[in-house]
Parts: C-alpha cells; sequence; structure tokens
C-alpha cells in the first residue's frame, strides 16, 4: 500500500479542520500538515449554520455573562474550565475570523452587529446575515489557501484510525474518486468530522453528518462523551427538517399554537410581554422550547400537518425590510420548501435533531486519552455545551478548539518520532483495507437503506425529547440487531471509481456504532437534564448524575457505560431559571 | 500570466459599444433610410451638408463616432471569429485591428476633404 | 402521502464498463414537495444502488448538487419536481469531464479558485487587540454579493467560453477575485491582476452573461467581470502613459 | 487506473445552437459586421461630399438604391439589436451604489432609454430643421 507521511492529519476540512490547519501552518511552518475531507472543503456542514457565533465585544456584555449563560444553559454538565477558556478566546477567534475577511453584519458606526440568542443574558452573537456558517466556512477556507504548507486530500475519506503502542500513528484513507486506499503515516491526528445528526430521520444535518470521526475514535479506544445529550431545535420546517435559525426569534419572531396563542408562557418561560425579552419565551433556551412544543402537542394545541404536528413561527410584524435584510436566506427556505413567505404568512415549523452535544472525549486542550490523537468541532466533546448547547456557541467553539487542539498537537509533534515497526504499521493498514474489500465480496442480504431507516426510525423512537426506559430499552435492543445485521450487508455497486454506495455503507456502520452510544448512554442515566428528558425519572439528580458519562467501545457486545466528574470552578450547580425569573439572576 | 493588451481595445469597444447604442439606430435612420423615404431632403441635400460637416465641431464628433464605430467592431468581429471556432487569434486580431485602423485614417481623410 | 409517477431519465457513464454515457430511465413516484434531489435519493435508495452524484446540505448552501436538469445547470436540491412536467432530463454539469454518472471532475476549478489569491490582502496587519476593522454597511453591501458563491459550478457548465478553452479563469473565480477587490479592508488588486487581467482572466469573457443567468445565488459573475474590466482597462491605460505599460 | 474521465467536447463551430440564449448572444455579436458596414458607407459618402454635389448624389442614390435599403433596413435592425441588447446589460457593468442600496437595474436601464429618445429626437430635430 502506498505511504503518505506528514506530521499531523486532519480528519474532516469543516470550520474545525480549516481552523485547526491554519493554526499549524501559523504556528510553525515547518511542521507538515495535511487536511482530509471526504467532501471538497467548502461542502462541509458548517456551510449551513445560519444564525451566528457569540462572543463578548459590546460593552454591556461581560466574559462572566457569557460563562453563566454558558453553564447554566448546559444545566452544569459543562466543564467550567473550559467553559471558561471558550469564552475568553472567543472575541479574540471571531476578531481574527474579521481580520481575515468575513463579511460579519455591521453596524452603522462600522463596527460588527450582534443579534441575541436563545439563553444568552445579553445580544452578543456576531452574525452575517442569516448565512454566518457559509460565511465563516468560506473565509476560513479562502485563507487557508494562503499557506502553501497547508496539503489537502479533497474528496478522501478516512476509514481507520492506526493505533499502535498506545499511541496514534496516522490514518488509512480511500480516495473516492479511485477507491485506492493509502497509509497515511503521521505524528498526530487531529479528528474534525463534525456531528452525526444523520443517525435520526428527521434532522437539520446534511447527509455528510454520519458521525464517521466518532465511530473511528471510539473503535480505536476513545470513549465517547455524553452521547445522550442530542439537541433538538424548535424551528426546523417540516417534511425537510430544513432549519430556521434561532435568529428568526432573535429578531423578534414569535411561536404560536394552534390558537395563535404564545404557548411558552405556560411552560415557565413567560410573562410574555414586554417582548423581546432575553433569556424568555421565544428566547429560552433549545432545549425548553421543544419540550413545550412536545407538551402542547400531548394537549392538541399543535396543528396537524402531513408530516407531524407543527407551531408557527410568525415574524410578519419584523416587516419585509428587516427580513430581507437579516433573514433572507430564511425568507426564500419558507418560500421554497414550505410555501409560505414569512413577511406574510405564518411559517409551519416543528422541533428537529440538530446537534450533538456529546462526543469525542477531551479535555481542555483539545487532547483525547489516546496520545497523539486530538479532536475538535462537533465530533469533540471538550464539555462547553453540557446537557444542552446554547445557540451560537458552536461556531466559537469550533474556532476556539480548533486551535487550541492543532497548537497543543504542534507540540507534541516536535517532541515525537514516527511510529519506528514498520511491519505493524503496514499490517494494520493491510488490515483495514481487507475489511473494505471483504464488502466487495459479500454475499449478504440487509440492505443499507434498508438497515439505516430502521436504524432511524429507532431512535426517533427511544431518543427523542422525551424518554422512557421501556423505550430507550426497546431502541437498545433494535440496535443491537441492527449492529449484528450490519455485518451482512450486501454491496451492490461493486465498482471502484466514486462508489457512494460503499461510502453509504461504511458511513452506516459508524452511524449504527454512534446510535449505540447514545441509546445506551441514554437508557443508563436515570434523571432529566438538558436536552435528556425522563418521564419516568423527571428530576435533575446531582447525586448521582452531575458526571460525564462515557462510552467505551466493545467490538462484540453493548458498549460499557462509565462516569467522569464534572469540573466546577466558580458555578455550583442551582435551578435554571428563564422568563421573568431569569431578570435579577446572577448566574 | 501576464496582464493583457487586450485591455486597450476592450476600452474602445466599450466606449464605442454605449455611444453607438444611444446614436447609431438614429443616425442610419437620418442617412440611410430617410432618402429612400424622400425624407429630410432639405437637410440631407449637399449645400446643407457640406456646411454642416464642414463645421470643426461636427468633424470631431463624425471622427469620434466613426473611430468607435471602427474599433467597436473590429474588436467584436475578433471575438466573433473566436465564437465561430477560428482560433488564430493573432492574426484575426492583425487584420481586424488593421483594417479598423486603416478605417479611422480614411474617415479623418474624407474629413479633412470636406 | 399522494405521488405522481414521473419518468427520470439520468445520463450514467461507468468508467469502468461504458465507453461512453447513455441515458437511464427511471420511474420515480414523486411526492408534491420533491426537489429534483429528493427523486434521485429515491433511486439511490429504492431502485439502483449504483447511480453516483453528489448532494449534501439539501438547503442550496453547500454546492455539491449542481447538474444540468431539462438542459439548464442548476441545483437539485433547489428545483422543485413538481414545476416539470412527467419527464425529468438529469445530466452532469457540461463543460467538465464526466467522472462518473453525474459527478464531474472539478480539480480544474479548484485551482483556478486558489489562483486569484481569495483572501483578504490588508495594507498592514491588525493585532487582534485593537480590534475589527471597521466598515460601515455601506461599504459591506459594495462586495457583499459576491460574498454569497457557494462553488457549485452551474455558471462554468453555462458558460461557453469555458467549454470552449477551459485554460479560462472562468465566472465564479473571477467574481471571487472582484468581491476582495472591492472590499473595503483590501488592497490586495494589484497582487491579483496578473492572473485576473490576464488572456485566460476577465479578457476570455466576452459577456455571454449565461453565468448570471443560471446563478443560483443572484452572485452575479457576469456583472463582476464586466466592473473588473472596466478598472483593470483604466489602470492598463493609465500605466501606459505614466509608466510606458510595465506588464 | 481504474479511472476515465468523459470529455465531453463542446462543438467550436456550432456550439451557440445549442441554446436560445447563445443564438441572442450571437446575434448581438454579428450586429458589429453591420456596424463596420455602416462605418464604411459612411466613409464613402464623406469621400462623396467632398467630392462634390454629383458625386454627393450619386452616394444618395445608392442609398435609396434597392441593394442601399436592403442593407441599411438590415443595419438598423441590427443596430436596434445592439442597442437593446447593450442597455439590458448596463446594470451588470455599471453598478451604482448609493449609501446602502444599489440603484435598482430598471432605473438604469430606464434612464439609458430616456437619453437614446432624447438623442434621437435631437438628431431628427436637427435634420427637419435644418
Ligand atoms: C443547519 C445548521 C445550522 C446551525 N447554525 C448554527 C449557528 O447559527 N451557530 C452555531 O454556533 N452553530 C450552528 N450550528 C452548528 C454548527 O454549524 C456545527 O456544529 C459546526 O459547523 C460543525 O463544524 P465542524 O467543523 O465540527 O464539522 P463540519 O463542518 O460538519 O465538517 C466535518 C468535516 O469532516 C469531514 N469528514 C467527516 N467524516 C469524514 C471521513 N470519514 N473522512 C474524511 N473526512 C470526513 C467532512 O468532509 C467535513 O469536511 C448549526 C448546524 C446546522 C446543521
Ligand atoms: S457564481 Fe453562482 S453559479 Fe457560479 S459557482 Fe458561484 S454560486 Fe454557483
Ligand atoms: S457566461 Fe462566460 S463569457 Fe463571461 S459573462 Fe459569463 S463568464
Ligand atoms: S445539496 Fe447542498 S447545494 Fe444542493
Amino acid at each position: 500500500m502506498e505511504i503518505i507521511e506528514t506530521d499531523i492529519a486532519i480528519v474532516g476540512a469543516g470550520g474545525a479542520g480549516l481552523r485547526a490547519a491554519i493554526e499549524v501552518a501559523e504556528a510553525d511552518p515547518n511542521v507538515k500538515v495535511l487536511l482530509i475531507s471526504k467532501v471538497y472543503p467548502m461542502r462541509s456542514h458548517t456551510c449551513a449554520a445560519e444564525g451566528g457565533a457569540a462572543g463578548v465585544v459590546k460593552d454591556n456584555d461581560t466574559l462572566e455573562y457569557h460563562f453563566n449563560d454558558t453553564v447554566g444553559g448546559g444545566d452544569w454538565l459543562t466543564d467550567q474550565d473550559a467553559v471558561e477558556y471558550f469564552v475568553n478566546e472567543i472575541p479574540k477567534e471571531l476578531t481574527r475570523m474579521e481580520h481575515w475577511g468575513c463579511p460579519w453584519s455591521r453596524e452603522d458606526s462600522g463596527k460588527v452587529a450582534v443579534r441575541p440568542f436563545g439563553g444568552m443574558k445579553i445580544m452578543r452573537t456576531w452574525f452575517a446575515a442569516d448565512k454566518t456558517g457559509f460565511h465563516m466556512l468560506h473565509t476560513l477556507f479562502q485563507t487557508s489557501l494562503k499557506y502553501p504548507t497547508i496539503e489537502r486530500l479533497d474528496e478522501y475519506y478516512v476509514t481507520d484510525l492506526m493505533v499502535e503502542d498506545g499511541r496514534v500513528h496516522g490514518v488509512v484513507v480511500m480516495e473516492i474518486r479511485t477507491g485506492k486506499m493509502t497509509l497515511v503515516r503521521a505524528k498526530a491526528v487531529i479528528i474534525c468530522s463534525g456531528g452525526a445528526g444523520k443517525i435520526f430521520p428527521f434532522t437539520t444535518n446534511g447527509a455528510i453528518k454520519t458521525g464517521d470521526g466518532m465511530a473511528m475514535a471510539y473503535r480505536a479506544g476513545v470513549p465517547l462523551k455524553d452521547m445522550e445529550f442530542v439537541q433538538y431545535h424548535p424551528t426546523g420546517l417540516p417534511a425537510t427538517g430544513i432549519l430556521l435559525t434561532e435568529g428568526c426569534r432573535g429578531e423578534g419572531g414569535i411561536l404560536v399554537n394552534k390558537d395563535g396563542y404564545r404557548f411558552l408562557q405556560d411552560y415557565g418561560l413567560g410573562p410574555p410581554d414586554p417582548w423581546p425579552r432575553l433569556k424568555a419565551m421565544e428566547l429560552g433556551p433549545r432545549d425548553r422550547l421543544s419540550q413545550a412544543f412536545w407538551h402542547e402537542q400531548k394537549k392538541g394545541r399543535t396543528i396537524p400537518s402531513p408530516w407531524g404536528d407543527v407551531m408557527h413561527l410568525d415574524m410578519r410584524h419584523l416587516g419585509e425590510k428587516k427580513i430581507n435584510e437579516r433573514l433572507p436566506l430564511i425568507r426564500e427556505l419558507s418560500r421554497l420548501y414550505a410555501g409560505a413567505d414569512p413577511v406574510h404568512e405564518l411559517v409551519p415549523v416543528r422541533p428537529v435533531v440538530h446537534y450533538m452535544m456529546g462526543g469525542i472525549h477531551t479535555n481542555i486542550d483539545g487532547a483525547t486519552p489516546l496520545a497523539g490523537l486530538y479532536a475538535a468541532g462537533e465530533c469533540a466533546c471538550v464539555s462547553i455545551n453540557g446537557a444542552n448547547r446554547l445557540g451560537s456557541n458552536s461556531l466559537g467553539e469550533l474556532l476556539v478548539f480548533g486551535a487550541r487542539a492543532a497548537r497543543n498537537a504542534v507540540d507534541y509533534v516536535k517532541s515525537t518520532e514516527y511510529l519506528n515497526k514498520v511491519k505493524t504499521i503496514q499490517a494494520q493498514a493491510e488490515d483495514a483495507q481487507s475489511r473494505v474489500k471483504a464488502l466487495f465480496q459479500s454475499q449478504g442480504t440487509e440492505s443499507v437503506p434498508g438497515l439505516r431507516k430502521e436504524l432511524n426510525a429507532t431512535m426517533e423512537e427511544g431518543c427523542g425529547i422525551y424518554r422512557t426506559e421501556a423505550e430507550i430499552k426497546a431502541t437498545c435492543d433494535k440496535v443491537t440487531e441492527i449492529r449484528a445485521r450490519y455485518k451482512d450487508v450486501k454491496l451492490e455497486d461493486t465498482s471502484t471509481v466514486f462508489n457512494t454506495d460503499l461510502l453509504q455503507t461504511l458511513e452506516l456502520g459508524c452511524m449504527i456504532e454512534v446510535a449505540q452510544t447514545v441509546a445506551v448512554s441514554a437508557f443508563e442515566r436515570k434523571e432529566s437534564r438538558g436536552a435528556h428528558q425522563r418521564l419516568d425519572y423527571e428530576k435533575r439528580d446531582d447525586v448521582n448524575y452531575l458526571k460525564h458519562s462515557m462510552a467505551h467501545f466493545d467490538p462484540d457486545g453493548d458498549p460499557r457505560i462509565d462516569y467522569l466528574d464534572v469540573v466546577i470552578t466558580k458555578s455550583q450547580p442551582a435551578e435554571r431559571i428563564y422568563g421573568a425569573g431569569a431578570e435579577g439572576q446572577v448566574v | 500570466m501576464a496582464r493583457s493588451a487586450k485591455a486597450v481595445p476592450w476600452f474602445l469597444f466599450a466606449a464605442g459599444g454605449t455611444v453607438l447604442s444611444f446614436i447609431l439606430p438614429v443616425m442610419i435612420f437620418t442617412t440611410g433610410i430617410a432618402p429612400a423615404l424622400g425624407l429630410f431632403t432639405d437637410a440631407l441635400s449637399y449645400d446643407t451638408m457640406s456646411a454642416f460637416v464642414g463645421n470643426w465641431l461636427v468633424k470631431l464628433v463624425l471622427f469620434g463616432i466613426l473611430t468607435l464605430a471602427c474599433w467597436h467592431a473590429a474588436h467584436r468581429l475578433r471575438v466573433c471569429a473566436h465564437d465561430f471556432g477560428i482560433r488564430a487569434d493573432t492574426a484575426v486580431a492583425v487584420i481586424l485591428y488593421g483594417l479598423a485602423t486603416v478605417g479611422t485614417a480614411t474617415a479623418a481623410l474624407a474629413l479633412v476633404s470636406i | 402521502m399522494e405521488t405522481r409517477d414521473v419518468t427520470i431519465e439520468v445520463l450514467r457513464y461507468r468508467p469502468e464498463q461504458d465507453s461512453e454515457p447513455f441515458f437511464q430511465s427511471y420511474t420515480v413516484p414523486c411526492e408534491e414537495h420533491w426537489v429534483v434531489l429528493d427523486a434521485l435519493n429515491y433511486i439511490k435508495d429504492e431502485l439502483d444502488r449504483t447511480l453516483s452524484y453528489r448532494w449534501s446540505c439539501h438547503m442550496f448552501v453547500c454546492g455539491s448538487c449542481g447538474m444540468v436538469i431539462n438542459g439548464e445547470p442548476m441545483l437539485s436540491c433547489k428545483k422543485f419536481v413538481r414545476d416539470f412536467g412527467d419527464k425529468i432530463r438529469v445530466e452532469p454539469l457540461s463543460n467538465f469531464p464526466i467522472e462518473r454518472d453525474l459527478v464531474i471532475v472539478q480539480d480544474d476549478f479548484m485551482e483556478k479558485l486558489s489562483s486569484v489569491k481569495p483572501y483578504l490582502i490588508p495594507k498592514e496587519e491588525r493585532s487582534i487587540e485593537s480590534g475589527e476593522y471597521l466598515q460601515t454597511p455601506a461599504q459591506l453591501k459594495t462586495y457583499k454579493q459576491y460574498t454569497m458563491c457557494i462553488n457549485c459550478l452551474c455558471c462554468y457548465a453555462a458558460c461557453p467560453q469555458y467549454g470552449l478553452d477551459d485554460k479560462f479563469i472562468g465566472p465564479a473565480a473571477l467574481a471571487l477575485a472582484h468581491r476582495y477587490n472591492a472590499d473595503s479592508r483590501d488592497v490586495g488588486r494589484s497582487a491579483r491582476e496578473d492572473v485576473v487581467a490576464s488572456h485566460e482572466g476577465i479578457w476570455e469573457c466576452s459577456f455571454v452573461g449565461a453565468c448570471s443567468l443560471v446563478c443560483p445565488k443572484d452572485v452575479e459573475p457576469a456583472g463582476a467581470i464586466q466592473q473588473t474590466k472596466f478598472t483593470s482597462a483604466i489602470d492598463y491605460i493609465t500605466g501606459m502613459v505614466s509608466g510606458g505599460g510595465k506588464k | 487506473m481504474n479511472r476515465k474521465p468523459y470529455r465531453r467536447e463542446l462543438s467550436k463551430t456550432s456550439w451557440f445552437m445549442t441554446h436560445q440564449r447563445y443564438k441572442s448572444y450571437m446575434l448581438h455579436e454579428i450586429s458589429s459586421l453591420f456596424v463596420a458596414i455602416y462605418a464604411f458607407i459612411l466613409i464613402i459618402g464623406l469621400f462623396r461630399l467632398g467630392e462634390g454635389p454629383e458625386a454627393w448624389e450619386g452616394w444618395l442614390g445608392f442609398v435609396a438604391s434597392p441593394i442601399g435599403v436592403i442593407l441599411h433596413v438590415l443595419i438598423f435592425v441590427f443596430s436596434i439589436i445592439h442597442t437593446m441588447a447593450w442597455f439590458k446589460a448596463v446594470p451588470q457593468a455599471m453598478r451604482i451604489q448609493r449609501g446602502e442600496e444599489i440603484v435598482p437595474g430598471k432605473l438604469i436601464v430606464g434612464a439609458h432609454y430616456g437619453v437614446l429618445a432624447a438623442v434621437s429626437l435631437f438628431v431628427l430635430i436637427l435634420a427637419g430643421v435644418a
């Protein structure tokens, strides 16, 4: 097998991967960096982010406020040292993005503008109209072209991590257009492969978000942390799951039920007026809003639609000018996909799977327990999001921790040699290759779309907004079954050129592993916290569960779950208060 | 790669395109179609015309229009040749810009002769 | 859900088997709200696992799913099946080599994109502590339209000059150069000029205008190129007058 | 190598027949030929004017002859094609920004037609009055 050598291999060229690559190039031009992605960098799903990125810049704001919002928003399952570092760094990172050309929306004075976002005490979300992630991704990608030391493998699929002697020493990649597999020897690997929303049927996530990197690290023995926390975004378009950003509500949009009633006031988020008020009503956190919808639905006060019940997002009072200027994409999406023009009509929306709070366990340095392996972005869990991510914190996260992981990886590779066991390395890579080759030979009977649909369905059943023991159990069993059946999967396309059947098959394998950690972690967490709500354990239980769950891989059995303490520095767990009560609240 | 000298003929082409789009239709009507319709016979009579064109300002304007017309046409025909699959761009350019130069010169000559 | 049977004719090309592309028809029961991409996904999942095409976001922002649909380059995730009759013809983007089925080879574009130096070249480096560059909403507006490009390549598929000679830098890359040139924070115009104002750059564009017509993001590359031509021509001529046309 | 990218060539000589908008584009391109012919005829006319009344009358006669008429009608039609296509493209080539507003293309095009009317009227009056 052919071998490529580099110092740092980065898996994934989304926001996190690009930021990491630039950081490596800036930190030391002598360190070789290879940016590997299964799609061209600008196709990465960071491009879909609409609303914005939070960072303290305005005079009325403080780092402490951002810290408190984030820790409380995450229902105290955050590591507070990481959050503190994050809120400190993010304004600098966003400013750096500005220096690189990101077209942030502006105030008349020429300074960057900010908008309110859910669960934030102060307006602090930087935005570029309603295409923030898109502009950030393209700015990062285009800026990366400035650095000759950044080499790329575009449209290369990473199949495996190479691990030996307790350290990572490379990855195996497959060139998608030839099917050719190559060993990339690296002293360090940074996984920036994004989320895994595709394990659910109804999601804002793109086709590529199949949790590959999470599965890769997990199989290599790195635990996946807090996987039971799956964020439902309250406002997705029915049928497609396309997101209508929280910015809609940030700009003043409201949510109503079938009677035109702003039902959020019934769920501890009121009073409705005066509006808009930060951290209240529609500007509450996502978990609360999605849960409120669920209750409304149970009470029969939602609106039926062919794609499940919906509520209405009302933006009519914002006026055409504001909508065109601040939410042009939202208008286009609503008109096209829902046939509703927000300037004149109510837009039907419902909660949709959006974001994985959990991911590859890393410490504050972005380092995993496996030497030489780092992770950043949505695939990682550095624990700033806890049990519920606040909207607009994740675009910041991928900058801050993409850069930090990169700096640490640079330090690491400078004091590390290539692993020198040529035979073992070769054998490992050949192994990875034969696993893929075996798929071509397989005489199996299971179909990839079939298994995927079953997986999606059971995840929605058991790991939705509200969960119960019996349902989660059923899902756990079902996923175990699917995992077994996957061994019998049949590849129908045997071409080696751009074989998307093969890609989907490999991705499904990853999705199943990740899904299993979600289900089993959810089963084990017998409390309600943030996005993990159990009808059979309605209370938060700090005595037993103020801990990160860690899912460990078992090649033959279910994942093993153990727990890790949460890092608490200055904010003791308290009740999360939104609505009127949030006004004078310290935390 | 080097900056292309196409900038110069393009500029004339663009300036020409703009000026001609305003003036050409009415000019063509006046000098080309009116005679057949028997219109403007006075204005087009030898006396009026020679007096009119005799004015140096009119000469200058006519010279400008004719030059721009030549260069506009030459540059666009160069592109056109390319579009029709004639790929000997340099040769085409030499011929067409040569013709445009000749056109410019004869226009000047003709105007001076009045 | 009610469905309507639509015949989707897809241009297939399997390099290991076929010497040239051919059309293959599928009958797809399409739902009312489907875009063409949904129909392709149906084919992939239910009818033929061997069909290859690119897609990801399904919300016209990743730029993966450009295809020629009934003769026009467009995003298959933005075009609704309901807007067509009972037959839809889907082909890969024209003017690019076909890798396989609807997948085209886009290496050429990636090179062109980086050749125009598509990044901010400021007058002087600014420290993070000194905060952001000031830029008024009006200054932002000047270049904003040209930042909207998702690199979907529909414009290249529509531009005959690119089809006739693929040395042409092409609409999207040139529009991107213009985006940075027009940014009040940038002074890199002359650094980009060697590529942008070369024969293969703006001067290869004959203003066919098709690029702007097909662009799903209203980037208006044709306009960007014409504006660039104008400033470049002025530059060139003043350079000629003052410095004997150095370059 | 298992890859075998398939290249589809555009016909260098007939590509423009593949789409209506390419045909329109070519029509506009061709208009330049008629501009050239018109310039040529006019330059001859000026020479004739310099040569005296007879020569001038002869030129006018040519213009009014069947061939002259056909030629000029063609030239006229193409000049209209040119003008319309040119105006249509103006907002693309010339973006006018007032503060945060981009002046709408329709307005710019409209203004151009206004100027066209004024110029034409001016020339016609000049010709009619003189
Ligand atoms: C619709 C939507 C709107 C959002 N809006 C906001 C918002 O307003 N504010 C906010 O803060 N956050 C928002 N988010 C969340 C945020 O955008 C994402 O969490 C973030 O962009 C993830 O970035 P990333 O770099 O980690 O991953 P991605 O951008 O998803 O990139 C993943 C990369 O990994 C590569 N990859 C994956 N697997 C492999 C493999 N096996 N081999 C090779 N390469 C691989 C992919 O090709 C890709 O390049 C939004 C998310 C969505 C879906
Ligand atoms: S300019 Fe428009 S058509 Fe061309 S690549 Fe960009 S978005 Fe696509
Ligand atoms: S279609 Fe091509 S020729 Fe120019 S105006 Fe657009 S790039
Ligand atoms: S799938 Fe992303 S643009 Fe169509």
